[in-house]
C-alpha cells in the first residue's frame, strides 16, 4: 500500500488547487495521516474510493477531536546587533526572547479508510474546521461512504461540527432539545450534583460548594 | 419431505424433556436460597482490608493510607484520611477508610495497585441493605477482616502473599542486622545499606510524589452522612 | 379501514404509541414507535416505523437512551482506569472489548506481548465468540416466537463458558482481564483441562442446536429471503463482521490484519450468498464451528512462559505523544479503539469504534418492504447490544 | 345406548352411571331426565375446570422441563405453607386473577366488552355435550352430534369479534380481524378433515363413530381410523387445524403478536382475562376430545386384553396424550407470519383435505378387496395420500430449503 | 301453541325488531345473528336437529361474520351523515311497499296446504336425510351446489385486484 506521502503526491497531481499535507504520527504506531482542506474533501474522498490502486471502499471509523486554542511560549533567538567596539572575530551575541503566540483552536474530524477489496488500510484523512466557534462547517463524506452517516451525526451531536450535504443531520445520542456539545474540552457539566458519600479531590470541592460544611464536625485532615 | 425439520426439532425437545429427569447436564437450575453453587477461588465481589492480628483489627491493618488506591480507583469510591498524632506527624494508619460499595464496580484495580497487599477482594455477595445512604458506605471497621479469613476465601493467593511478605520481612531483618553489625566500619559503607533500606522503605511505602501537604483545609472533609441532604 | 383510523382516544399496547397519519390517497399510514420499552428490541432501542397496512414504509432507529458518554469518561480516567469500563461497552463480550483496548494501547506505547499471553487472548476471544453467537441464535428464535426453548439451551451453554471466565478473571461478565502487555491471571492446569472439556463438548451441543433450528421449515419460511442486504451497500455502509460475510464479502480481520497469532492457526471463514436473515444466522453457526477448531489448536499448543511482559507498565502509564487505531474482529464485527495521547496519564482522545452502532446504518434499507413481524427478526439478526450502540 | 347389557360390564366401568342413577333414583320419572342432565353438566364442568387448572400448571412444567429448568414449584399451600411441587400454582394464579383490578376502557362498549368472554366461554363449554367420554358416558345422544360440535365452535368467532370491537382500541380491532381471518381460514380444513370419518362411519353421531372403531384386526391391531391412510392424513390435517383454531403455538399470532399488537385481549384484565384463557383451554380440550373420538378410537382400548381398564380411563389417557403434544409443539416451534399462515390453510391444507375425501371414498368402495387386493388397496390409498402431500409440499416451500456455504 | 314455541317466537321477533331500530350498526348486526339463532331454536323445537345445527353453523357462524365485516369495511364516513329522519313525503311509498310485501307473504302462507302437525314427526335420522337428498332431491342438490360455486367464483373475480376499474394498488 502506498505511503501517505505518495498518496499526497498523487492527489496533488490530480487536484491542482487542493491543499493536502502529511501529518506525521510521532507514536510507535506510525499511522501517519493526510490533512485535507475542506474545499476539495468530497472530490478527494471519491477519488480515494474509486482509484484502482487504493479502492478505499469503506470508512471504518469517523472520530471528532477537539483542539482548543493554545498559548504556545516560543523561545526565539535573534542575533544581537553587533556593538561598534566589539571585535569582528567574536560571534555576534544572541538574546533569547519568549513570545506568547496564540494558536487558534479547531474541531477536527478523522476518517479511517480501509479497502475491503484489496484488504489494506488504514489511510487516515483529517479535516479541520476554521475555528471552534463561528464557522464549524465541514463537507460530509456520507454521500461517498454510507458508513459515515451515523458517525458524522454523532460528531455533530457531541462536537458541534455541522456537516454540509449530510442527508439527515440530527442529534443521535443526546435528546434533540440539548443545547451544548458534551465532548468539547471546554464543556461545563450541569451542576446537578448528587450526594456522594465518599467525595474527595474534584468531587470534594463540588460537594463543599453544594453543602456548606455542617458545624464542628470532628476535625479531619483531607488531602487534595 | 416438508415436515422433516419440524420432526427433528420435536425430537430434540423430547430428548431434553426426558433428559431433564435423569441427566444432570440437562437440569441446570440450582434453587438459590436452599442450594448454592460453589464459588471459584478467583471470584471477587467487593474489597476488604486485611489485618494481621484479630485482637486489634483496626490497629494491625496492613494499610498505610498511601492513597494510591484512592487515586487509581476508576469510579473514585474510596476515601482515606491518614491518622496523625497530636503533633501532626503521620502515623501511617488510616483514620478514616470509607468505601462506597454502591459506586464500586468490583474491578479489583485497587488490589492490583496496592503495594502493601492491604486490600483484597471479598467473596461475600449477600450485602443488600435497606438504607441507601449509610447502608452501602462501609467504614474501616466494616471493611477490616483478618488474614485468616483471607486464607479461607483465597487460599493459594493468600499463601503467595504471605510468602512474599515473609520473605520481604526476612530481607528487612537481614538488612537491619547487616546495618547493625558493621556499625564500627567506615560510615561510607552504612550509607549504601541505609540507602538500600530507605529504598526498601520507599518500596514499602512509596509516599505519593507530592509530599502529603502540611496544611489541610480547615473545613471537615466528610459532611456528616447522618441526615441525607434533601435532593436538589 | 378508514373507520378504524379515526378512532379517537386510542389506548395502545404497552410500549407502542400510535399517531394515525391520514393520507387520503394512501389509506391509513400508521406511524408506530416500537420501543424503547418493547419486548423484542434487545434493550432500550426505539424504531419509529411508518406502516402501510402490514409493510414497513419508513423506519428510523432512535437511540441514546443508554448514552453515558463513555468516551468523555475515558478522557478523565487513566489508561488502566478505562480497562474495567470497556467491559461495559458490549457487555456480552467483555474479553474481546478488553483485547481491542489493550491492543490499541500497546500500539500507542509500542508494548510487546509475550507468546503465552497472545495464545490466552485468542482462547478467550474465541470462547467469547462462541458465547455471543450461541446467544444470538437464541435471541433470533425468541424474536420469531419460540417460547424461549432455544434461548434457554443457548444460555445453558453460555453459563459453562461464563463459569470458566469467573474461575479465571473473578467475574462472569465484567472480566477486566487484559492488561497492556499481556494478561492479569495465569490459568491453572485445572482451568485449561475444563476449557478443553468444554470445547470438545461444544461440537455435540451445536449439532443438537442445529437439529432444533436449522432444518426447521417455519424458521426457514420466516427468515429466508427476509431483510436482504446487497454486498456493495454493506461494504459502503461500513457493515462488518458476520453481517458483512453473510452478503458474501470476504473480510475477516483475523485474516486481513492477522493481529495476535491468528496466522498460526488454520481456520476458514464462511461466506453467505443471499445476505438475508437466514444467512446471517447460518454464518454465525459455521463461525462457531471454526472457533472450536481454533480453540482446540490453541489449547493444544499453549506455550509456557510469562503471561505479561516484564517491562509492562500499567499503573501510571504515560505513552509518548502520538495516536494509534487498533482493531480486532469482535463477535459483532470490527471493534476498534482510536487513542490520541499527549504524554499525560489520561488519553487526550479515547474513541470506540462500535460495530453494532454502525451495522444499524443499513437497518432501514433491509426493513423497507418487509412486514412488521419481519422488522423485529431483521433487528434480531443484526445483533446489537445497546451498551455499545449508545456508549 | 350401547349394545352391552349394563350389568355385564366390570364394576369400574359401570361406576359413574351407577352413581348417577343412585343420586336421581328417588325422583319421579319425569324429573329424572332433568336431574341426570344437570348432574352430567356439573360433572363435566368440575372435571374440565380442574383439568384447566392442571393444564396451565402442566404447560409451564413441561415448558420448563423442556428448557432444562423445573418450572413453577414454589407456590405453597395457602395456610399450611408447605411447598407442593407447584400443585398450588394454579391456586395462586386463580387468586391473582380474581384480585386483579378489572379495567374497562372509557370508550369501550360496556355491554359487548362484558359479553365477549362470557359468550366465548359459553360456546366452548357447549361443545363438551357431544363428546363420548366412556362407554355410557355420553352427555347428550344427538344424531347430528359432530355438526352440533362444529356449530358451537363456529360461534366462538363471533365472541372474538365482540372482544376486539368492544375494546375501542384500534389495535384490538386489527388483532380481532387477524384472529378472525385465521379462524375462518382454518375452519374449512377442520371441517373437511372430518368429512371422511363421517363418510366411512356413515353417521354423524359420535357414539356410533366410536363403536365403528371397536373392532381389532387379527385380535391385536385396533381398527381406529388413524391407522388407515386417509385416517392418518385426516388426523394430521385435523390436528394442524385444531392448533390454529385454538390459537396455539405456531399459529398463536393474535394475542402473542410481540411485534405490534398485544391482541384482542389488550383491554382485558383481571377475571375477564382469566375467562379468555379458560375458554382457550376448554376449546383445546374439546378439539382434542373430538380428535380422539373421530380418529383415535374414542374410549376403545387398544388391545382387547386391556379392556378391563374402564373406557373413560382410555379416553382420558388419549386426551392427555394429545394435550401433551399440543404443549410439546408450543415448546418447540417459532410462529408463522399472518400471510404464511393463511397460505398454508388455503393452498395446502384445503386441497389435501379434498383429496383425502377421494381416498376415503376409494377406501369405502374397496372395502370388499381381500388377500393380495387388500395390499393393493393400501398401496393405492397410500399413494393417493402421499402424492399430493409431496407435490403441494414442494410448491409450498418453493425457494426455501437448507443451503450450502462456501468458505473464503 | 306450546309455551316454548311462543317464547322462541317472541325472542326471534324481538331481537329482529331491536336490531332494526338500533343506531349502532355493529350491535344491530350482532342482534341479527341472535335472531338467526332464534330461527335455529325453532328448528330444534320442531325436532329437526340437523337443520338447526346447520343453521347455527352457517348463519350464526359464517354469514353474521360476513355482515360484520361488511359493516366495518363500508361504514359511512362522518360527512355523509345519518339517514335523514322519516318525513311525511316518504310515508306513502313506504306504506305501499310494505303492504304489498305483507300481502304476498300472507297469501303464500294461507295458500299452502300446511297441516298443523299434531305430534312431532317420527325420529328422522341423518342417514335418511342423506338418502332423501341423494335420492329424489339429488337434482336440486346439484343445482344449488352449482349456484353456490358460481356465486363464490363471481365474488372472487369481483374482488380480485388488477381490474381496470379500481384504484391502482399504491405499493
Amino acid at each position: 500500500m502506498e505511503t501517505p506521502g505518495q498518496i499526497r503526491d498523487r492527489i496533488l497531481a490530480r487536484f491542482s488547487g487542493a491543499e493536502v499535507t502529511v501529518v506525521t504520527n510521532p507514536g510507535p504506531a506510525a499511522q501517519h495521516s493526510l490533512l485535507v482542506g475542506a474545499a476539495h474533501a468530497t472530490a478527494i474522498a471519491t477519488f480515494l474510493r474509486d482509484d484502482p490502486v487504493l479502492q478505499l471502499d469503506t470508512c471504518s471509523n469517523v472520530t471528532g477531536v477537539d483542539w482548543p486554542g493554545r498559548e504556545i511560549v516560543e523561545t526565539v533567538r535573534q542575533p544581537l546587533a553587533p556593538e561598534e567596539d566589539a571585535d569582528p572575530a567574536a560571534p555576534p551575541g544572541v538574546i533569547e526572547e519568549k513570545i506568547k503566540r496564540l494558536v487558534p483552536g479547531s474541531l477536527e474530524v478523522v476518517y479511517h479508510l480501509y479497502s475491503v477489496a484489496l484488504k489494506h488500510g488504514p489511510v487516515i484523512l483529517r479535516l479541520r474546521t476554521a475555528d471552534r466557534a463561528a464557522n464549524v462547517t465541514l463537507p460530509s463524506l456520507t454521500p461517498v461512504w454510507r458508513a459515515c452517516e451515523f458517525q458524522e451525526r454523532e460528531v455533530f451531536d457531541l462536537y458541534g461540527v455541522k456537516f454540509t450535504g449530510h442527508p439527515d443531520l440530527r442529534r443521535i445520542l443526546m435528546w434533540d432539545e440539548f443545547q451544548h456539545h458534551p465532548m468539547r474540552k471546554d464543556y461545563v457539566e450541569p451542576d446537578d450534583y448528587e450526594w456522594e458519600p465518599t467525595p474527595h479531590d474534584a468531587v470534594l470541592t463540588k460537594a463543599r460548594r453544594h453543602y456548606p460544611a455542617p458545624p464542628a464536625a470532628p476535625e479531619e485532615e483531607s488531602t487534595p | 419431505m416438508l415436515g422433516s425439520g419440524l420432526l427433528q426439532g420435536l425430537a430434540v425437545t423430547a430428548k431434553n424433556l426426558a433428559g431433564s429427569f435423569h441427566d444432570p447436564a440437562r437440569y441446570v437450575t440450582t434453587e438459590y436460597p436452599e442450594q448454592r453453587t460453589k464459588l471459584p477461588e478467583n471470584y471477587r465481589n467487593f474489597p476488604f482490608l486485611v489485618h494481621d492480628d484479630p485482637a486489634d483489627p483496626n490497629g494491625t491493618l496492613r494499610c498505610v493510607a498511601c492513597q494510591i488506591c484512592e487515586k487509581e480507583c476508576p469510579p473514585q469510591c474510596i476515601y482515606i484520611v491518614m491518622e496523625r498524632d497530636e503533633k501532626g506527624k503521620a502515623l501511617r494508619r488510616p483514620k478514616v477508610f470509607d468505601l462506597d460499595i454502591s459506586v464500586c464496580i468490583s474491578c479489583q484495580i485497587c488490589v492490583e495497585v496496592c503495594p502493601f497487599d492491604a486490600i483484597k477482594m471479598d467473596q461475600e455477595y449477600e450485602i443488600a441493605t435497606r438504607n441507601r445512604f449509610g447502608g452501602l458506605l462501609l467504614h474501616r471497621e466494616d471493611l477490616s477482616k483478618s488474614n485468616a479469613y483471607y486464607h479461607q476465601i483465597h487460599p493459594t493467593e493468600a499463601a503467595g502473599v504471605d510468602a512474599a511478605l515473609a520473605e520481604q520481612k526476612a530481607k528487612q531483618a537481614a538488612a537491619k542486622a547487616a546495618k547493625a553489625a558493621p556499625a564500627p566500619k567506615a560510615a561510607a559503607t552504612t550509607a549504601t545499606p541505609a540507602t538500600a533500606a530507605t529504598a526498601q522503605d520507599s518500596a514499602i511505602s512509596p509516599a505519593p510524589a507530592a509530599p502529603p501537604p502540611a496544611s489541610a483545609p480547615d473545613t471537615p472533609a466528610n459532611p456528616a452522612p447522618a441526615n441525607p441532604p434533601p435532593d436538589a | 379501514m378508514s373507520a378504524a383510523g379515526e378512532l379517537a382516544g386510542l389506548s395502545a399496547a404497552p410500549g407502542t404509541t400510535v399517531r394515525a397519519v391520514n393520507d387520503p390517497f394512501h389509506g391509513d399510514l400508521l406511524e408506530v414507535s416500537m420501543g424503547p420499552h418493547h419486548p423484542s428490541t434487545h434493550g432500550v432501542f426505539r424504531m419509529m416505523v411508518t406502516l402501510d397496512g402490514e409493510t414497513v414504509v419508513k423506519l428510523k432507529p432512535v437511540f441514546g437512551y443508554l448514552h453515558r458518554n463513555h468516551e468523555k469518561l475515558g478522557e478523565n480516567t487513566t489508561y488502566l482506569g478505562s480497562m474495567p469500563y470497556t467491559d461495559r461497552l458490549d457487555y456480552l463480550n467483555s474479553m474481546t472489548n478488553n483485547w481491542a483496548y489493550a491492543l490499541a494501547v500497546e500500539k500507542l506505547s509500542g508494548q510487546p506481548v509475550p507468546e503465552r499471553a497472545e495464545y490466552l487472548r485468542i482462547i478467550l476471544a474465541e470462547l467469547t465468540r462462541l458465547l455471543n453467537h450461541t446467544c444470538l441464535a437464541g435471541f433470533l428464535l425468541q424474536d420469531t416466537g419460540c417460547s424461549g426453548t432455544p434461548l434457554m439451551y443457548a444460555f445453558r451453554e453460555r453459563e459453562h463458558i461464563l463459569d470458566l471466565f469467573e474461575a479465571l478473571s473473578g467475574s462472569r461478565m465484567m472480566c477486566n482481564y487484559q492488561r497492556f502487555g499481556g494478561c492479569r491471571v495465569d490459568p491453572t492446569p485445572g482451568w485449561l483441562a475444563a476449557a478443553a472439556r468444554l470445547v470438545d463438548g461444544y461440537g455435540r451441543f451445536l449439532d443438537e442446536y442445529e437439529a432444533l433450528i436449522t432444518g426447521n421449515e417455519i424458521l426457514m419460511a420466516r427468515t429466508q429471503g427476509v431483510g436482504v442486504l446487497q454486498p456493495d451497500l454493506a461494504v459502503n455502509a461500513g457493515a462488518t463482521g458476520p453481517m458483512l460475510r453473510a452478503c458474501g464479502v470476504d473480510y475477516d480481520l483475523r485474516k486481513v490484519d492477522g493481529y495476535g497469532f491468528y496466522p498460526r492457526f488454520e481456520f476458514r471463514v464462511p461466506l453467505g450468498d443471499h445476505g438475508d436473515t437466514y444467512d446471517r444466522y447460518m454464518i454465525r453457526v459455521l463461525e462457531m464451528r471454526e472457533s472450536i477448531r481454533i480453540l482446540q489448536q490453541a489449547l493444544r499448543d499453549l506455550p509456557a512462559g510469562p503471561i505479561i511482559d516484564a517491562k509492562a507498565k500499567n499503573r501510571g502509564l504515560r505513552p509518548k505523544a502520538g495516536e494509534a487505531y487498533g482493531r480486532i474482529e469482535g463477535p459483532k464485527g470490527e471493534i476498534g479503539f482510536y487513542l490520541i495521547s499527549d504524554g499525560g496519564p489520561n488519553p487526550y482522545r479515547y474513541r470506540v469504534r462500535p460495530p453494532s452502532f454502525i451495522n444499524l446504518t443499513v437497518l432501514e434499507d433491509m426493513c423497507l418492504g418487509q412486514t412488521v413481524a419481519d422488522a423485529v427478526v431483521i433487528l434480531g439478526s443484526v445483533d446489537i447490544v445497546l451498551g455499545e450502540v449508545d456508549r | 345406548m350401547s349394545a352391552h347389557p349394563a350389568n355385564a360390564l366390570p364394576l369400574l366401568e359401570r361406576l359413574p352411571v351407577a352413581l348417577r342413577d343412585a343420586c336421581t333414583s328417588w325422583l319421579p320419572e319425569s324429573w329424572r331426565w332433568l336431574a341426570n342432565s344437570l348432574l352430567s353438566i356439573v360433572a363435566i364442568f368440575v372435571v374440565f375446570a380442574t383439568l384447566f387448572a392442571l393444564l396451565t400448571l402442566a404447560e409451564r412444567k413441561i415448558l420448563g422441563r423442556v428448557q432444562n429448568r423445573p418450572g413453577p414449584n414454589r407456590a405453597p399451600l395457602p395456610f399450611l405453607g408447605i411447598r407442593t411441587y407447584g400443585l398450588a400454582q394454579p391456586l395462586a394464579d386463580g387468586i391473582k386473577m380474581l384480585t386483579k383490578e378489572d379495567i374497562v376502557p372509557r370508550g369501550a362498549d360496556r355491554v359487548l366488552h362484558f359479553l365477549a368472554p362470557v359468550a366465548l366461554l359459553a360456546f366452548s363449554i357447549l361443545t363438551f355435550a357431544v363428546i363420548p367420554y366412556g362407554r355410557a358416558l355420553l352427555p347428550v345422544e344427538l344424531d347430528a352430534a359432530v355438526l352440533y360440535f362444529f356449530a358451537a365452535g363456529a360461534a366462538t368467532e363471533l365472541a372474538i369479534f365482540m372482544a376486539g370491537w368492544a375494546s375501542r382500541n384500534k389495535y384490538s380491532l386489527l388483532a380481532a380481524m387477524r384472529a378472525l381471518a385465521q379462524l375462518i381460514s382454518y375452519e374449512l380444513p377442520l371441517l373437511l378433515s372430518i368429512v371422511p370419518v363421517v363418510l366411512v362411519a356413515g353417521s354423524l353421531s359420535t357414539s356410533e363413530i366410536v363403536e365403528q372403531q371397536g373392532t381389532w384386526l387379527f385380535g391385536v391391531f385396533p381398527q381406529w381410523h388413524v391407522f388407515t391412510p386417509w385416517g392418518f392424513a385426516g388426523f394430521l390435517i385435523f390436528f394442524v387445524a385444531a392448533l390454529a383454531e385454538s390459537n396455539r403455538s405456531p399459529f398463536d399470532l393474535p394475542e402473542a403478536e410481540s411485534e405490534l399488537i398485544a391482541g384482542h385481549l389488550t383491554e382485558y384484565s383481571g377475571f375477564k382475562y382469566a375467562l379468555f384463557f379458560m375458554a382457550e383451554y376448554f376449546g383445546m380440550c374439546a378439539l382434542s376430545g373430538m380428535g380422539v373420538t373421530l380418529f383415535l378410537g374414542g374410549w376403545q382400548a387398544p388391545i382387547p386384553a386391556l379392556a378391563f381398564i374402564p373406557s373413560y380411563g382410555w379416553f382420558a389417557a388419549k386426551l392427555l396424550a394429545l394435550l401433551f403434544v399440543f404443549m410439546w409443539i408450543r415448546a418447540t416451534f417459532p410462529r408463522l407470519r399472518i400471510d404464511q399462515l393463511t397460505r398454508l390453510a388455503w393452498k395446502f391444507l384445503v386441497p389435501l383435505a379434498l383429496v383425502n375425501l377421494f381416498t376415503a371414498a376409494f377406501w369405502v368402495l374397496s372395502s370388499g378387496w381381500a388377500g393380495p387386493l387388500a395390499f393393493a388397496r393400501w398401496l393405492v390409498a397410500g399413494t393417493l395420500v402421499l402424492g399430493p402431500f409431496l407435490v403441494l409440499g414442494r410448491r409450498l416451500s418453493a425457494g426455501l430449503g437448507p443451503r450450502t456455504y462456501r468458505y473464503a | 301453541m306450546s309455551l316454548a314455541f311462543l317464547l322462541i317466537a317472541f325472542l326471534t321477533v324481538a331481537t329482529a325488531a331491536v336490531a332494526m331500530a338500533l343506531r349502532n350498526l355493529v350491535r344491530s348486526a350482532l342482534l341479527l345473528g341472535a335472531s338467526w339463532a332464534g330461527v335455529a331454536a325453532f328448528y330444534l323445537w320442531a325436532g329437526a336437529e340437523f337443520l338447526a345445527f346447520a343453521q347455527v353453523l352457517v348463519y350464526v357462524g359464517a354469514i353474521s361474520m360476513v355482515v360484520l365485516f361488511a359493516v366495518l369495511l363500508t361504514r359511512p364516513s362522518r360527512d355523509e351523515g345519518a339517514v335523514s329522519p322519516a318525513s311525511a313525503g316518504r310515508l306513502l311509498p313506504a306504506l305501499i311497499a310494505g303492504g304489498s310485501v305483507l300481502g304476498v307473504l300472507v297469501g303464500a302462507i294461507v295458500g299452502s296446504p300446511l297441516r298443523t302437525a299434531a305430534k312431532p314427526p317420527l325420529a328422522f335420522t341423518v342417514r335418511e336425510l342423506g338418502l332423501q337428498l341423494m335420492g329424489p332431491h339429488a337434482a336440486s342438490l346439484v343445482v344449488v351446489g352449482a349456484l353456490l360455486t358460481v356465486a363464490l367464483l363471481g365474488a372472487v373475480v369481483i374482488a380480485a385486484p388488477g381490474r381496470p376499474g379500481d384504484r391502482e394498488d399504491p405499493r
